[in-house]
């Protein structure tokens, strides 16, 4: 699965994208928050919960609740400040 | 039916107007908002960075909404990406309709959206110092949340 | 500080919109509308009489109105007066600020203002039969009354 | 005193304005209309109540009870429809 991050996330994990195998029992975007904060202390801290970071599942923004399944491209984010 | 274009060039708002009112006969009220790269505290530049494959889809979307709401003839978004200077402008809202309050409301609710539903994200650079992002503001989620409240 | 017209000439939206913005690095925001004649029912043209003595007068009242009740920068408000044909922009509006909502809500403010508190007075010419007045509309009275019922 | 008129009333009363002189015990604008509809069937037509006319007194609009003097510009006026 392709795991994406933008603006202070793509800096402070230093990658804008990785490639990750999806755990058995991982089904949600919370389940698989939880799991990549597992992966290094740089990810634990980048997504700790309070970070307030966002998630958009195949483009659309997406809850903690979604559902997430091998192929999906999931981009974590800060809060967007455009316009 | 709507216009949405992300680019990192500057944008001509007469041409986009024209280009909006043009051919058409039915419209009496044209809005427009363009946000602009304020000089604040010693700003150097504002660097866009934005998801690109989404960042279409979700104008789209949002404009969708607008003219679903609205009794637009059209509308138009353009958002820049890349680095931007104070003064230059960032994002142009441009809605047409019959009626002025149909116009005026849906730019507001363009706008608002855009703010809250748009990935993109702002990067300040300091005349002195490291740059820092931007961070979202919780009047803007405010503002965004008073469309979901009203019938509209 | 307002800037106020009243003109039979065509006006130019990007040339007010780089008055209204040259030589200020604190705008953020910059919102317009522009009122077009718009083609019902077989209109030739449309006439616009005023009060001259005391339009100038009227439009500046709002124009200051907008400045006290929000932070604009600066707005402009030009109204054209005279023979225009459909399609013909009639009125413009432009508000400048460091945010955007107080561009966008002073910018329908004055509008709403400019329908109910300006002297003008239109007369539609069809292209079959005699000129007619065009009547007031009590859904522009409701628009205005809006703003007095907020703190705005 | 000027009086002048705008729109449909300057058409019916086929004139821009008129010079009238204040009788005594005419103090208001409301007042002022009653005496205009004196002058003519075309005034007291235009000038009706219920024909929805506005009044501005030396270039600010005006109520009924707003007061009049000699040398006051007054104008009459259908409600404002520019925009």
């Amino acid at each position: 699965m392709k795991i994406l991050y933008f603006a202070w996330l793509r800096e402070r994990l230093g990658r804008a994208e990785e490639e990750v195998t999806l755990p058995p029992g991982i089904a949600t975007v919370g389940a698989l928050m939880g799991h990549l904060a597992t992966l290094s202390p740089a990810h634990a801290e980048a997504l700790a919960p309070g970070k307030g970071v966002r998630c958009a599942v195949n483009l659309d923004f997406a809850g903690p609740d979604h559902p997430v399944a091998e192929g999906d491209e999931v981009a974590f984010f800060p809060p967007v400040t455009g316009g | 039916m709507p216009s949405i274009r992300v680019q990192e060039a500057p944008f001509d708002v007469a041409a986009e107007m024209a280009a909006l009112t043009a051919g058409r006969t039915d419209i009496g009220a044209l809005a427009s908002f363009t946000g602009i790269c304020r000089v604040d505290d010693g700003l150097a530049a504002m660097v866009l960075e934005h998801y690109p494959a989404m960042t279409e889809r979700a104008l789209a979307r949002i404009a969708e909404q607008a003219m679903a709401r609205w009794p637009l003839t059209g509308c138009t978004v353009i958002h820049r990406v890349g680095r931007l200077t104070p003064g230059e402008p960032i994002v142009l809202v441009l809605t047409a309709s019959a009626h002025r309050q149909a116009a005026l409301e849906a730019c507001a609710f363009l706008m608002d959206w855009l703010k809250t539903k748009a990935p993109f994200w702002k990067r300040e650079e300091p005349r002195e110092g490291p740059p820092r992002w931007v961070e979202a503001r919780e009047s803007d989620e405010d503002a965004a949340a008073r469309w979901t409240r009203t019938a509209g």
